[in-house]
């Protein structure tokens, strides 16, 4: 276990020592804070504040829409400035309301108390994690307590808690894994408990030696608990890969990790849901990497959900001349931002500012079928065929060359020597691809 | 009725996306000047890329072939130069030309025009006339890469349909003004290729005639015989082929499937009639075997994408190779051979689609 | 038998009838756009081939030769291949209307397609047995088939391709015929016949 | 001479008697009527009657499942023809209907967020926030809708803006829906006023995203007979069942408003700099 390798991937470079050694440091409160009402996977949240409003630190400010959901909490305390449309960081314009904080930061009641765990039952627990806010923090933004609720029948035997960080440049789950292991290992004893699985299976890229040392240590006195050293390539942390690569199972296409009995975890995901439990602490702030060559001082940095790109590149010292990209996310599948007045949200793991040279330019020139792009893709897809069809408008073609199993990890784009916009090409055939299906029903 | 719609949307009006009819270039890269305009550029993930370009990829095989031709002029004297020079030029002057008249930018620049040019050369004997030559480059980059759109498009190797023009409408040129080794010009020795030598003894006296000693073998590793520019220095097309495969641009499975392919038939035959058919090393080592499994059949433009398709197409190469080697009124199929097999690719691509990760449970939660 | 090998080869191969023999270039353009109705077309011609070949046969050596109206070969030929063609296209429209549609007329067409009258009058004049027609009109359908389905692959991708618009359709697909019966010429005197 | 007549005429006996057989094997009803249709349709198989093709249309009319006038590319024209082979009358049809792009904002006029790098489509360049003009609901002017058009009606102006020219187009709707940002409108043909703007931004934000957007200042809405321009949401709307006069378009400040005929989408100030002011 642990020495196995998924179908294709890259090399990348990792570029990952600009912050790897930097410890997590609070940054203060900014000005103003842009928290938006969705900020989970599936239905979006309801806001349930107006303009004006006085809220406090972890008070509720917008409700789940429904069981896919989760609540949003105000990251400190202060007033509701307004409430309108701005740029969100995963790639659309959504609404968020504009928090001044009044610099007391003063707790709503009954958040952030010490309290103990025991005797909670697993209906409970999933309660206080869904109350609390807690998503997915690898990117997802998935809603934790789903995950946690698999429909009857599925049975579980390993949690997998996710410290790959296989993107270049992020180090955020770096970071924290060797600076709150014992943290992290609660969350994942916790999501065990639920499930009811005995092995949990703490994954780590090799290219992280003190935090394998350190977990590995951590690990020691607990039951049942191990850490995987898993080999340097991307898309490593990708769910399905990660499964093959520990334990041969192959999640079906289309399926879910649970099909195979496999539950997966980030290690923030599970560090933010043991605090909520153990603490009542809501989910209101992240650790963010703020890196690339295009910001002068990269930094891990713990900042508030809501706190904008702008403050956050201040903090670290600001851009360099000829900063051209700025991403959320790893600059393998995170998202380019046009603006720094987007800001953090639950899935934001980093910030990476790229130089104009370094950015990749899309040029679309034609294939040369070199299929460099089919020994990449780790879905084993034909990304050249694909994006042949998609570039002809032939969508039902593209989805007979399975589109939609596409996980747009973005490696034949990294590999394609004619700068071909594959996961563009993907995502918009997938788009069509619902579509059609939508329409025959 | 799908037929009817397939054909008219692409005939009558071209699909968007397509390069040649756009405006103007919008949305391409970010212009190199700073200050003017929105700050950052914006695109779909991934925001990196590893660096190896198209141009990239074919200097790599063209530093790889440039030994053979290099050898070539010791080998065939100052012709073997000019017939290069003619070669590269001529196909660089038609692709300029073509790109020119079908107003796309003219991209001289990725190398592949000269590439084009380089393999033709060494596909062409030392004697060949200039008009020859220009006539060969003409097919390969204007009928065979520019009608289809260029670079990318092409179904078969250019270079290849160039030759093959050539041999078929030029026989007398291409294949029996054959000169051997003669040191930078001196004492230049009219003879026939091994291959062909083996046919006319097999149709003359009824039984192969062929001296395969160490020597012969190693003037045939060298070079030392007659034959087109660039097939007669195995070693060094060994080499260029092995630096290819350690660069990353060609896979190994093209050249050993074919050169494999090759042996074992022959083998296979030589064992049963060895008074009938040569030896298998014979077979490999002489002709265009090597040049072609390297530098032309692993083309990528036309050859399969997928790995399973990839060793049929090899193999295939290989097989009908022997077939017309063998039994064929040519003395050599390497030509013949891929271009077939080019002509096989969208059909192996279309049936050796890899499998979805995860695809077969798929299947069975469908059913 | 080595016979009959040798007839399929170079049926097939040598003497493809499409791209050595130029016959039957009319299907081969119009139909050959999609993999899946050259095919249907390819299975359509290999009955009518076979048929025809064996039908034609019959004729000559049983009806033609014995009252001595050996001149009336042609037309008895096509009001033959006529009426299998009919054959074919009304069972055609029954089992698979969508094939039958694509098709369109091009399946009438095989009527007045020169490879199955080219293959009958050949069978006369290379005078073959009874046997060696069907395995020579058979094999000529598989070699207009192998051509057809090598070419309408090409035509798939060509479709794909960024073709200057005035070779867009047919002017690029005659091209690609041209380069297609190149790469066939190099089986030239693969088999003697 | 008679042996070979006999003969043939017996072969042909034969082969039609067989063949007699093999009708009625393979019997498949059919309907004449439907093949005559077809020939008439336009056969551009677009898709605009909401029918997979040409032929189906035909055959559901030839079936009476559909109206003579089912197809809106062919018009009056076809219609009637359809009506020749039905036996069937044809009243005339509604006022022809053609494409209307309701943007004027080019990239000289219209500023931009960011640089766009990627697909040049339309609808791949909406995945991502929506596009790169800094207006939202402005066309991106890559060429989608002049792709899809059978016809060839839809220009794409330098600059980046798609115009359709009134005359080719002919109703087919197929670019309506293929554009991402939803403002392809059908109009009569016979109405000449058009207010070529989709921004429903408040004034300010409007102006400051684009040169020629429409701020919502009313001054057409008074100018127009009561009723045939209306505001929805910051922007002025017109309701194609006025006549509206011509000096309406001169009322307004941002010059939003164009007459057909008189140079629709044409960009005045081409010196002025793109994007500059995002």
């Amino acid at each position: 276990m642990g020495s196995g390798r998924f179908f294709g991937g890259i090399h990348p470079s990792y570029n990952k020592g600009l912050a790897d050694s930097s410890a997590i440091v609070e940054m203060p409160l900014p000005e103003r804070l842009v928290v938006f009402f969705a900020q989970n996977l599936g239905a979006p949240s309801q806001p349930v504040v107006k303009k004006g409003d006085e809220v406090k630190k972890g008070q509720v400010i917008a409700e789940a829409g429904g069981f896919v959901s989760t609540p949003v909490h105000a990251p400190t305390s202060g007033t509701i400035d307004s409430i309108g449309i701005y740029p969100s960081p995963v790639g659309v314009d959504a609404p968020a309301a504009v928090l001044t904080p009044d610099g007391k930061d003063e707790w709503f009641e009954g958040c952030s108390v010490e309290r103990s765990s025991e005797g909670l039952d697993v209906g409970q627990i999933k309660e206080i994690i869904h109350d609390n806010g807690i998503v997915g923090m690898g990117g997802a933004t998935f809603p934790t307590h789903v995950k946690l609720s698999p429909p009857a029948g599925k049975k579980m035997d390993l949690l997998v808690i996710n410290g790959a960080e296989c993107e270049p440049y992020l180090t955020a789950d770096h970071r924290l894994m060797v600076e709150h292991a014992e943290g992290i290992l609660d969350g994942a004893a916790l999501f065990a408990a639920v499930i009811g699985v005995g092995r949990v299976v703490i994954a780590i890229e090799k290219n992280k030696p003190d935090a394998i040392e350190v977990m590995r240590k951590a690990v020691a006195g607990r039951q049942g608990f191990s850490v995987e050293a898993m080999g340097v390539i991307y898309p490593q942390g990708a769910e399905k890969q990660l499964i093959f690569a520990l334990t041969k199972r192959k999640v079906p296409a289309g399926g879910l990790p649970m099909d195979v009995g496999v539950l997966v975890h980030n290690v923030g995901t599970a560090l933010a849901a043991g605090e909520a439990v153990r603490y009542n602490r809501p989910l209101i702030q992240r650790v963010v990497t703020v890196t690339g060559s295009g910001i002068r001082e990269p930094k891990n940095i713990l900042a508030r959900v809501g706190t904008r790109f702008e403050d956050l590149v201040k903090f670290c010292g600001g851009l360099e001349g000829d900063a051209a990209k700025c991403i959320n996310g790893g600059p393998m599948m995170g998202v380019a931002q046009y603006s720094l007045d987007a800001a953090v949200t639950k899935g934001t793991s980093g910030l990476v500012i790229l130089r104009q040279e370094e950015v990749a330019q899309f040029v679309s020139d034609a294939c040369i079928r070199c299929a460099r792009c089919l020994e990449a893709c780790p879905m084993r897809l034909n990304p050249s065929a694909l994006s042949i069809f998609i570039e002809k408008m032939r969508f039902e073609d593209a989805n007979e060359y399975n589109v939609m199993d596409c996980i747009e990890c973005g490696c034949c784009a990294y590999v394609c020597p004619s700068r071909r916009p594959m996961v563009h090409h993907f995502r918009r055939a997938k788009a069509e691809v619902r579509k059609l299906q939508r329409k025959t029903g | 009725m799908e037929d009817n719609m397939e054909g008219k949307t692409p005939e009558e009006k071209p699909a968007a996306g397509v390069a040649a009819e756009k405006p103007a270039p919008r949305p391409g890269p970010m212009p190199k000047k700073a200050g003017v305009g929105p700050r950052f550029v914006v695109s779909s993930s991934p925001h990196v890329h590893d660096g190896r370009t198209v141009s990239q990829i074919m200097r790599l095989v063209i530093i790889a072939l440039a030994p053979a031709a290099l050898y070539s002029i010791y080998i065939f004297g100052l012709d073997a130069l000019r017939v290069l020079m003619i070669s590269i030029a001529s196909a660089m002057i038609f692709e300029a030309i073509s790109q020119k008249i079908m107003k796309r930018p003219v991209a001289l620049r990725d190398s592949s025009a000269v590439l084009t040019g380089l393999l033709l050369a060494m596909n062409l004997p030392s004697t060949s006339p200039w008009w020859l030559i220009v006539v060969g480059n003409f097919f390969a980059i204007v009928i065979a890469k520019q009608l289809y759109g260029g670079l990318g498009y092409n179904p078969f190797n250019p270079a290849l349909v160039g030759r093959v023009v050539l041999l078929i409408s030029f026989p007398v040129h291409m294949t029996a003004r054959w000169v051997t080794a003669s040191r930078f010009g001196t004492d230049a020795v009219t003879t026939a290729t091994p291959l062909s030598r083996m046919k006319d003894s097999l149709a003359t006296l009824g039984h192969i005639d062929i001296a395969f000693g160490r020597g012969e073998i190693f003037d045939l590793l060298i070079g030392n015989r007659a034959g087109c520019l660039g097939e007669t220095s195995i070693v060094l097309l060994a080499l260029g082929g092995l630096f290819l495969i350690w660069k990353r641009v060609i896979s190994w499975r093209i050249p050993v499937m074919f050169i494999g392919a090759v042996w074992a038939m022959t083998g296979i035959f030589h064992l049963f009639d060895p008074a009938h058919y040569a030896d298998p090393s014979f077979h490999v080592i002489t002709g265009g075997l090597f040049i072609g499994a390297i530098f032309m059949a692993t083309d990528y433009v036309t050859s399969p994408v997928t790995k399973k398709g990839i060793l049929i197409f090899g193999a295939g190469c290989g097989v009908i190779t022997v077939l017309i080697r063998l039994w064929g009124a040519y003395p050599e199929g390497v030509s013949f051979a891929i271009l077939l097999m080019n002509a096989t690719t969208p059909l192996i691509d279309r049936y050796t689609k890899p499998r979805v990760f995860g695809a077969v449970d798929t299947k069975k939660a469908a059913a | 038998m080595p016979k009959l090998i040798i007839i399929i080869i170079s049926a097939v191969l040598v003497n493809n009838f499409v791209l050595m023999r130029f016959l039957g270039i009319c299907p081969f353009l119009g139909v050959s756009k999609r993999v899946s109705t050259a095919a249907g077309m390819s299975g359509a011609v290999l009955f009518v081939m076979t048929m025809a070949s064996v039908v034609t046969w019959l004729i000559y050596h049983y009806v033609l030769v014995p009252f001595g109206l050996t001149y009336l070969q042609t037309v008895s030929f096509i009001l033959v291949i006529a009426s299998l063609v009919q054959l074919v296209e009304l069972g055609l429209q029954k089992i698979s209307p969508a094939l039958y549609k694509a098709l369109g007329i091009f399946l009438p067409l095989i009527t007045t397609n020169c490879a199955v009258l080219g293959v009958s009058v050949l069978n006369i004049q290379k005078e073959f047995t009874l046997i060696e027609t069907t395995i020579f009109g058979a094999g000529a359908a598989i070699g207009f088939g192998v051509a057809m389905v090598l070419f309408s692959g090409l035509r798939e991708r060509i479709d794909l391709c960024d073709t200057p618009i005035p070779f867009r359709g047919t002017a690029i697909g005659l091209v690609t015929a041209g380069l297609l019966s190149l790469a066939f010429m190099g089986f030239t005197g693969l088999v003697k016949l | 001479m008679l042996t070979a007549v006999i003969a043939l005429a017996a072969l042909a006996l034969l082969a039609a008697f067989g063949l007699a057989i093999a009708a009625r094997v393979f019997a498949v009803p059919h309907n004449p009527k439907a093949d005559e249709i077809e020939e008439v349709l336009p056969g551009a198989n677009c898709g605009a009657c909401a029918l997979p093709g040409c032929a189906e249309l035909a055959k559901r009319i030839a079936e009476v499942k559909a109206d003579i006038d089912a197809c809106p590319v062919g018009g009056e024209s076809v219609a009637q023809a359809i009506a020749v082979i039905m036996g069937m009358e044809f009243e005339g049809g509604a006022d022809r209907e053609v494409a209307l792009v309701l943007c004027k904002g080019s990239d000289q006029v219209a500023a931009k967020r960011f640089f766009y790098n990627g697909i040049y489509d339309c609808n791949s360049a909406a995945l991502i926030f929506g596009g790169d003009k800094a207006c939202t609901y402005g066309c991106l002017g890559l060429g989608t809708c002049a792709g899809v058009c059978p016809f060839g009606a839809i220009d794409m102006v330098p600059g980046g803006l798609a115009v359709v020219d009134p005359e080719k187009c002919t109703g087919c709707t197929k670019c309506v829906a293929s554009c991402p940002k939803g403002i392809i409108r059908m109009v009569p043909a016979s109405r000449k006023l058009h207010i070529l703007c989709s921004s429903h931004d408040k004034g300010g934000v409007a102006r400051k995203h684009c040169k020629v957007a429409c701020i919502g200042c009313m001054k057409c809405v008074k100018a127009a007979p009561e009723g045939a321009i209306t505001m929805d949401d910051f922007l002025a709307v017109v309701d194609y069942s006025f006549e509206i006069p011509a000096e309406v378009a001169a009322e307004c400040p941002m010059n939003t408003i164009v007459v057909t005929g008189e140079a629709a989408g044409a960009c005045e100030e081409p010196s002025a700099a793109a994007g500059g002011d995002a």
